[in-house]
């Protein structure tokens, strides 16, 4: 009983309390003021580690917290909430929406994070995207609409195919424990890639990345700190529960996932050094992130047996890319410029995602390294690994020129430094709880050589007099591949509309026929009455009849 | 051989009476021709049967008479019926472009085009 | 002579005497003497079925006089059938007969005793047994009609009757003219001639056209609308009821009766005038701007509909269309008398009057729904079982044209009886005041609704009538 | 134990009741409103306490069976079988609530002693069909209901609602001539035969294949006028023209699904999937129910009149049922079933609301809706989680449908279905997201006319009763795995048919 109630808190109580926020007064403020504090309840379940099973429910719906899903629980739990503080004070317009919003899709992560069947897990993930939608169209601006409507379409899309793929295990196997899937059902390759590609969407792979560019700079600053830090991990989430490692076939895509990995990687690097908003640039930023991501993850299929090693490395990884990425939305509100500290505390993040060495970025890296070692893959990749770290480098130079000179809130959010230290400090602490080897002194010069690469870069650009970016700018705008996607939809749609109408043409109305008919009756009718044609009628029809007798 | 000839006077007289009942407008002669057609038959429903076997048959002997009672009962009855008609509507005619049987009785005229516009 | 035959005489004196009896009575009694005689002869009907259920028919031949002399009664199922339809139509007519020719009246005076004339007619035309008794029946049915027709002192109502006379009484001549060549034929005038070989197609084809004037099948119908639409509205359903229908009756007798193997050809073509009366009549009935037209038409329809038992000829088939038979003549008797009614209170039957008459006679309304529910035949009413049966039996013979054309029967009913319904409850013009006399006592309504919900209920019941009609008729199973 | 003679006399009764009360009704005439009301409420209970009981008793293994012969050889039989009772109590319960909200919606219009007693009238026949033990008595109620529903359908008198009349009329009476026909040839192939799970005619496959192919066909084609198998739909739109309970029943309970509910007669208890199968008809139907789904949708994206949308939605959403029939085995089966409930409840909430908006806003197209979120929050509320849910979004009821129908279909190896049923999903998400977020997201418009007044008791039932089905929306959602959720109610009748 114990258990059940600890695994349904952190999912029902966000629930209950965006129930609240409907009555005018006292609930209401409550709710706001409860609202924030709401994701350290994910805290509980991860500490007791204890299962429920609750038969009744939804198809059989089973809760509790395991391995695969710890890291993105703490991620959860510390970073949706400082950002949670920040929102109590920096969000002011729309409050009712943004929480509702805000805490429907901490319900949902909630769900996402502790169900262990299928059906539950889906659950918790559709509500997550939808809620998200909440967060992204806040603002109502058209601009806002806009990245609304794309995410949606994107989300739902690729919601609809991880249902497809995961309806497919179920017609084999029924809705069964996530812990079995690996082992349960051998899938044909094609459902594998729909869950795939659908969690994709999530993930911002390229190509699928197109809604983050947009989305991003339109949510208000901690929405987007969650939306880059925690939401997009739950695309990861769901690989790593619908495709696990181990599941047969599966190693055999990981190359391809691999090479979609590196690609993304340096793709949302070099789209990020064309764009001149701060958000936007970040959002690229995760996206190349979200791509070294995908590398852990391609290891991590192919070398399925080495899973206990891998897995607390994949949640470095999380954790660190999280946090720090958060750190640097926040940053976004503080106006980061306006003083050495601010400064400061923008600089680690950035240097962090950067790798730079001994920071939680040089831990992520030598995770990634030793999953690609475990995996066996050629040198050539962790050279190329190097050089993302040097793209990013770059990429985060450019968001701090663009950020300094950024005007918004004049005083820094207390939140925000909390979330600097945390992300300092939680993947290490991960490390060593997990004894993880960290390869301190093997790491430093790997970690060192991308960064001064970079720094000379820099300097190069700026003793050249030059911006960072060079003149030659090509003009992409954010969220490159959707706006022709937009208009092959414009036409679809028009297309379809055009179909309907043919498909709906309305009755014929029957009623001139009718008057003419009317008139035509009544004429006869008036001409056969009269008693001479009558008669004729009367004799004719007895010899058609006497006729008819002789025909034979 | 005069029974033949019997029968084409009958069916002749027959064909004039149908004739005239049909095609003349006045009632009145519509009812002579009515007439002229019933002596038709019965001199039909004599000869007809008698041809069969020698005698004389009882029974269309009672038919006819019958059949006579029966006329003459039609025809007063139908004189009768006239003089009302012709009292009615001042001749004794009935062609139907004259009597207004289409039309709602107490809503002449108009009932016919609105009743078409009532289930519109 | 078992003494379920005499019970016959009752059938055709009760009513004639009681028509001499209303002559003699002063004007105000007359009315009395008519109940009585009208209540007096359905009660023989009780025992009569009884016996007729016992053994196929009741038969009974004048002081010995053997036909073809002599005058023979045969009383068979599908007359018992009609004589009940013809029973119950003229009690439930009865009020509305009480109000309309109430004494102080002028027209008032020869009616009470024509409707017991009308009633004679029709009862020998249904007992008759020899062709040229029938032909005097039907003579005496058509001259009364013509008469009750009159009563009603309008032109259109004068105009409508002498049409009506002069084309019965050219049918009637033809079919008299089939008499003599069938007797100079087979030397009898006996309906049912056992073993006789196949009937002078002549003889035949006179005959069936006189009936089919009388019967008004298309395209021999045109007396029938205005006489019908014309005519008191108590008289009006007394024929609808029954007068066209004994005619319809005859008509059958002489094609499986008399003429035992009539040519099959001749049957199917015959089919196919009955639908094409049922389509045209149908149509024409939706088209009508009178209320009483509509139904008039509507009869013309289902006379078609009835026509195809010809072409179906089968035991089963002539169960169906007695039945049918049976629901429809109390279906129209009631609408009539609705229709009656509503004349009486809107002074016109013109259907633009109609929009919310459900209001002001809820009773009437819902009698012609009810009524339209035998009509377009949609189960459970009698018109279901009627068309039900009809259906099977041309599955069986494998006759698929009139399987599909029974089945758009009921459409086509649907579409007058509905547009009769929309304009009633649901027209907008429905709050559309209109001068209104007085309404007819209760009584009449309740009869009317009464007839209407035994068209209905004799669906969800029809065994005792089916079991009647199950001898069939001699000539049917092929 | 339940005395035989109880078995015999419960089914009738469960019709009957709301027969009595339409006499009640119409007897008593307009003025009597008091009664009428306490007439209304009081049939509904006792009807909707007689299903339980029977539902109890056919749990406990009661077989229901009253028996009356029509004509010889053609019996009128109404029995009690799981199937039966699911569309019975879904009926019973979907009146109960609907009476209440009617008697708010009518307060002031006139004519209510016709509404109401052709409402009953129109429920007694929906009992009939749900009860109905042959396809005789199947089809008598089945135009019974065609003959009730009509009053309801031209209940306004305004000339469009005696347009729509007339062309329900024109698809409904053609479909049951099409349905009369094939019950002749029918009874004379097999006579007068009980609904048998796993039909009854295979014996007659191999000597009448064709036959029985052309009477399945045209069996499915009356029973789709009602259903609203495009190309059959013509007259669902139009309809909508009718009061809002109407228009709510007719698409939550009684026309539509009378259809499905015939189809799923046919071809589980008359015909059998396999021999469907067998006879090839398998095929045509699914790609029939496919069809319609997705054109469905599509039409419904194009309609700017809000109960005209949901009209097409309804057209999209019944034929899931077909579909998960037709695709059969044990998942499909209890997908397409339990459609029927649900979707009952999410359409019927859906019209309640549109109702509401429409009463006391004079709100009918979409473009009036904006803001409504503030004005009224309880009835968006109940609107849009049904919206939810008829997008199949977890955990509202759409999404158990839609669970076990993907699933089934994958089951019996049809990939096709599941992109049928996603690409239904989207469209759905498309015409009726945007109807959400005009509700609550975007700023109130002005409205074209001025609000309505009413008691403060009709508001209350009107909102109550649209909330208490959006309520059920979410907890059968939730609790779908419950021992007495229709899911597991419907799991048992389809393991009786694809065990």
């Amino acid at each position: 009983m114990s258990a059940l109630v600890i695994n349904l808190l952190p999912v029902l109580t966000p629930l209950i309390v965006a129930a609240l926020l409907a009555f005018r007064g006292r609930p209401r403020a409550f709710a706001i003021s409860a609202a924030p504090w709401m994701p350290l309840l994910l805290a509980l379940p991860l500490l007791m580690g204890s299962r429920a099973e609750l038969t009744i429910v939804l198809l059989d719906l089973r809760l509790g917290a395991d391995a695969v899903a710890a890291p993105l629980s703490v991620l959860c739990a510390v970073a949706w909430g400082l950002a949670g503080w920040f929102a109590a004070n920096r969000v002011e317009k729309d409050r009712i929406l943004f929480w509702s919003g805000w805490l429907v899709s901490l319900a949902g992560i909630s769900l996402a994070l502790l169900a262990q069947d299928i059906a539950g897990f889906y659950s918790g993930y559709a509500m997550l995207s939808l809620a998200s939608w909440l967060l992204i169209i806040h603002a109502r601006t058209d601009e806002a609409w806009r990245a609304g409507r794309i995410y949606l379409v994107l989300a739902l899309a690729g919601e609809m195919a991880a249902f497809a793929g995961l309806i497919a295990i179920v017609a084999a196997v029924g809705n069964i424990a996530l812990g079995e899937l690996a082992t349960a059902v051998q899938l044909e390759p094609a459902w594998r890639w729909l869950i795939l590609a659908g969690f994709a969407v999530k993930m911002g792979v390229v190509p699928l990345h197109v809604w983050l560019p947009l989305a991003h700079p339109v949510a208000p600053i901690p929405a987007s700190a969650i939306l880059s830090g925690v939401i997009v991990k739950a695309g990861l989430l769901g690989w790593l529960r619908l495709v696990p490692p181990g599941s047969e076939g599966a190693a055999a895509i990981g190359p391809i996932l691999l090479v979609l990995g590196i690609v993304t990687a340096f793709a949302g690097v070099l789209i990020g050094l064309t764009q001149q908003r701060v958000k936007v640039v970040l959002a690229y930023s995760t996206i190349s992130q979200m791509g070294l991501v995908l590398m852990a993850y391609a290891a991590l299929l192919m070398a399925p047996d080495r899973a206990a090693v891998l897995l607390p490395w994949l949640g470095v990884m999380a954790l660190h890319h999280g946090l720090n990425k958060a750190s640097l939305f926040l940053a976004c509100g503080c106006a980061p410029g306006r003083s050495r500290l601010r400064g400061l505390l923008v600089a680690l993040p950035a240097l962090a995602i950067s790798a730079a060495p001994l920071t939680t970025g040089m831990l992520a890296k030598t995770g990634l390294k030793t999953a690609l070692a475990e995996a066996g893959v050629a040198h050539g990749w962790t050279l190329a690994l190097s050089l993302t770290s040097t793209a990013t480098a770059l990429l985060l130079w450019h968001f701090w020129r663009l950020v300094r000179s950024d005007s918004g809130y004049k005083t820094a959010h207390p939140a925000w430094v909390a979330m600097v230290l945390a992300g300092l400090v939680v993947p290490w602490i991960w490390v060593l709880v997990h004894g993880l080897d960290p390869h301190l002194l093997s790491g430093l010069w790997p970690a060192t050589w991308p960064l001064a690469l970079a720094a000379a870069i820099v300097v190069a650009s700026v003793w050249l007099k030059r911006g960072l970016a060079p003149r030659w700018r090509p003009g992409l705008p954010a969220g490159d591949l959707v706006v022709w996607l937009e208009g092959a939809a414009r036409l679809a749609g028009k297309g379809l509309t055009r179909l309907a109408r043919a498909g709906a043409a309305p009755l014929p109305n029957l009623y001139p026929v009718h008057v003419r008919m009317t008139r035509t009756l009544l004429w006869m009718e008036r001409k056969i009455t009269a008693l001479p044609v009558a008669g004729f009628l009367i004799l004719g029809l007895g010899g058609l009849l006497w006729l008819v007798t002789r025909v034979s | 051989m005069t029974s033949a000839v019997f029968v084409l006077v009958a069916a002749a007289i027959f064909g004039l009476g149908v004739h005239g009942l049909l095609v003349s407008a006045h009632i009145m002669r519509k009812l002579l021709a009515l007439n002229l057609m019933l002596s038709a038959l019965f001199l039909l429903l004599i000869v007809v049967p008698a041809t069969i076997d020698g005698r004389p048959d009882p029974v269309p002997q009672a038919l006819v008479l019958t059949g006579i009672v029966i006329a003459v009962s039609t025809t007063a009855f139908a004189l009768a019926l006239m003089v009302r008609l012709f009292r009615k509507q001042g001749h004794a005619s009935i062609h139907p472009d004259i009597d207004p049987r289409l039309l709602g009785r107490k809503a002449p005229s108009k009932a016919n085009k609105t009743a078409q516009g009532d289930d519109r | 002579m078992t003494p379920a035959a005499q019970l016959l005489i009752g059938l055709v004196f009760v009513p004639l005497s009681t028509a001499l009896v209303a002559v003699l009575l002063p004007p105000r009694r007359r009315r009395w003497a008519v109940v009585l005689g009208g209540l007096a002869w359905p009660c023989l009907l009780v025992p009569l079925s009884m016996a007729v259920a016992r053994e196929q028919s009741v038969v009974m031949v004048f002081g010995g006089w053997a036909p073809p002399l002599g005058i023979g009664w045969r009383l068979d199922a599908l007359g018992l059938v009609v004589l009940w339809v013809h029973a119950l139509a003229g009690i439930a007519a009865l009020p509305s007969a009480w109000r309309r020719f109430d004494p102080d009246l002028p027209e008032s005076g020869p009616f009470w005793s024509l409707w017991m004339i009308l009633a004679t007619g029709v009862n020998l035309a249904l007992l008759a047994a020899d062709l040229f008794n029938l032909y005097v029946a039907l003579e005496l049915t058509t001259l009364a009609a013509v008469a009750l027709i009159a009563t009603d002192d309008g032109i259109a109502a004068l105009a409508a009757a002498m049409r009506y006379l002069l084309l019965a009484v050219l049918g009637s001549l033809m079919y008299v003219l089939g008499v003599g060549l069938v007797y100079a034929q087979t030397g009898s005038l006996a309906m049912h001639q056992p073993g006789i070989e196949a009937l002078n197609n002549v003889a035949l084809v006179l005959m069936l056209t006189g009936l089919m004037v009388k019967a008004a099948i298309f395209p021999l119908h045109v007396w029938l609308p205005h006489a019908y639409s014309n005519a008191p509205g108590p008289v009006a359903a007394i024929m609808a009821a029954v007068v066209g229908k004994a005619a319809l009756v005859a008509f059958w007798r002489i094609w499986f009766e008399t003429a035992e193997a009539p040519p099959a050809q001749l049957a199917d073509f015959l089919g196919l005038i009955g639908a094409a009366a049922l389509v045209y009549g149908a149509i024409a009935a939706y088209l009508q701007p009178r209320l009483k037209m509509v139904i008039a038409y509507s009869s013309i329809s289902h006379f078609g509909f009835l026509l195809l038992l010809l072409p179906l000829a089968s035991q089963q088939a002539f169960q169906g269309a007695g039945f049918h038979l049976l629901a429809h003549g109390l279906a129209k008797a009631a609408m009539f008398l609705a229709a009656a009614n509503i004349v009486v209170v809107l002074g016109s039957d013109s259907i633009r009057h109609l929009p919310g008459l459900d209001k002001r006679m809820p009773l009437e309304a819902f009698t012609l729904a009810l009524a339209g529910v035998t009509l377009i035949g949609l189960p459970p009413s009698g018109g279901f079982t009627g068309k039900w049966m009809l259906l099977s039996a041309a599955w069986e013979t494998g006759g698929w044209f009139w399987l599909v054309l029974i089945v758009l029967s009921g459409l086509m009913s649907a579409a007058y009886v509905f547009r009769i319904l929309a304009l009633t409850c649901f027209h907008p013009a429905r709050r559309a005041v209109h001068h209104l006399h007085p309404r007819p006592p209760k009584i009449t309504s309740l009869a009317a609704l009464t007839l209407a919900l035994l068209a209905v209920v004799i669906g969800l019941y029809p065994h005792p009538v089916l079991d009647l009609l199950g001898a069939g008729m001699p000539g049917m199973v092929r | 134990m339940i005395s035989p003679w109880t078995t015999q006399i419960l089914p009738p009764a469960v019709v009957l009741v709301s027969t009595l009360a339409a006499i009640v009704i119409f007897v008593a005439g307009e003025a009597r409103q008091r009664l009428r009301i306490w007439v209304n409420l009081t049939a509904a209970l006792l009807k909707l306490l007689l299903v339980v009981w029977i539902g109890l008793e056919v749990l406990a293994g009661t077989t229901f069976m009253f028996r009356f012969e029509l004509l010889p050889g053609l019996e009128l039989i109404l029995h009690a079988d799981a199937l039966s009772i699911l569309f019975a109590s879904l009926s019973a319960v979907l009146w109960l609530v609907t009476t209440v909200y009617a008697i708010a919606y009518l307060e002031h219009s006139p004519n209510r002693a016709r509404f109401f007693g052709f409402f009953s009238l129109c429920v007694s026949a929906t009992m009939g069909i749900a009860m109905a033990g042959n396809l005789l008595t199947l089809f008598l109620f089945y135009e019974l209901l065609t003959l009730t529903t009509w009053p309801l359908v031209v209940h306004n008198g305004t000339p469009e609602a005696l347009a729509a009349g007339r062309s329900y009329l024109r698809y409904t009476l053609t479909g049951g001539v099409v349905l009369l026909t094939a019950l002749v040839w029918l009874y004379g192939l097999a006579g007068n035969a009980v609904f048998t799970p796993g039909g009854f005619l295979a014996p007659l496959a191999a000597a009448h294949g064709d036959a029985l192919t052309l009477i399945f066909v045209m069996l499915v084609a009356g029973f789709g006028v009602k259903a609203g198998l495009i190309p059959l739909h013509g007259w669902l739109p139009k309809a909508m023209v009718a009061p809002a309970p109407v228009s709510a029943l007719l698409h939550a309970v009684a026309v539509v699904k009378a259809g499905a509910f015939g189809i799923i007669r046919t071809v589980e208890d008359v015909y059998g999937l396999e021999l469907v199968a067998e006879l090839g008809m398998r095929l045509p139907l699914i790609t029939v129910a496919s069809w319609t789904i997705v054109i469905g949708s599509l039409l419904a994206l194009r309609e700017h009149h809000l109960k005209r949308r949901l009209a097409y939605s309804t057209v999209s959403q019944v034929s899931y049922i077909v579909l998960g029939i037709a695709v059969g085995g044990l998942l499909a089966t209890s997908g397409g079933m339990v459609h029927l409930v649900h979707q009952g409840l999410m359409k019927i909430t859906l019209f309640f609301c549109a109702g509401i908006f429409g009463l006391l806003l004079g709100v009918k197209r979409i473009d009036q809706l904006d803001g409504l979120g503030r004005r009224m929050p309880w009835v968006s509320g109940a609107f849009t989680v049904a919206a939810l849910g008829m997008i199949g979004l977890p955990p509202l009821v759409g999404f158990i449908s839609k669970w076990y129908l993907a699933s089934g279909a994958l089951a019996a190896g049809m990939p096709l279905v599941l992109a049928v049923l996603i690409t239904s999903a989207l469209l759905n998400a498309a015409y009726f997201l945007p109807l959400v977020r005009r509700l609550w997201l975007n700023p109130p418009g002005t409205l074209v006319e001025a609000p309505i007044e009413i008691g403060r008791l009709p508001r209350l039932a009107l909102m109550s009763s649209a909330v208490a089905t959006a309520a059920l929306v979410v907890v059968l959602g939730v609790l779908a795995a419950h021992p007495l959720s229709p899911l597991n109610w419907v799991v048992k009748i389809a393991q009786g048919y694809a065990p």
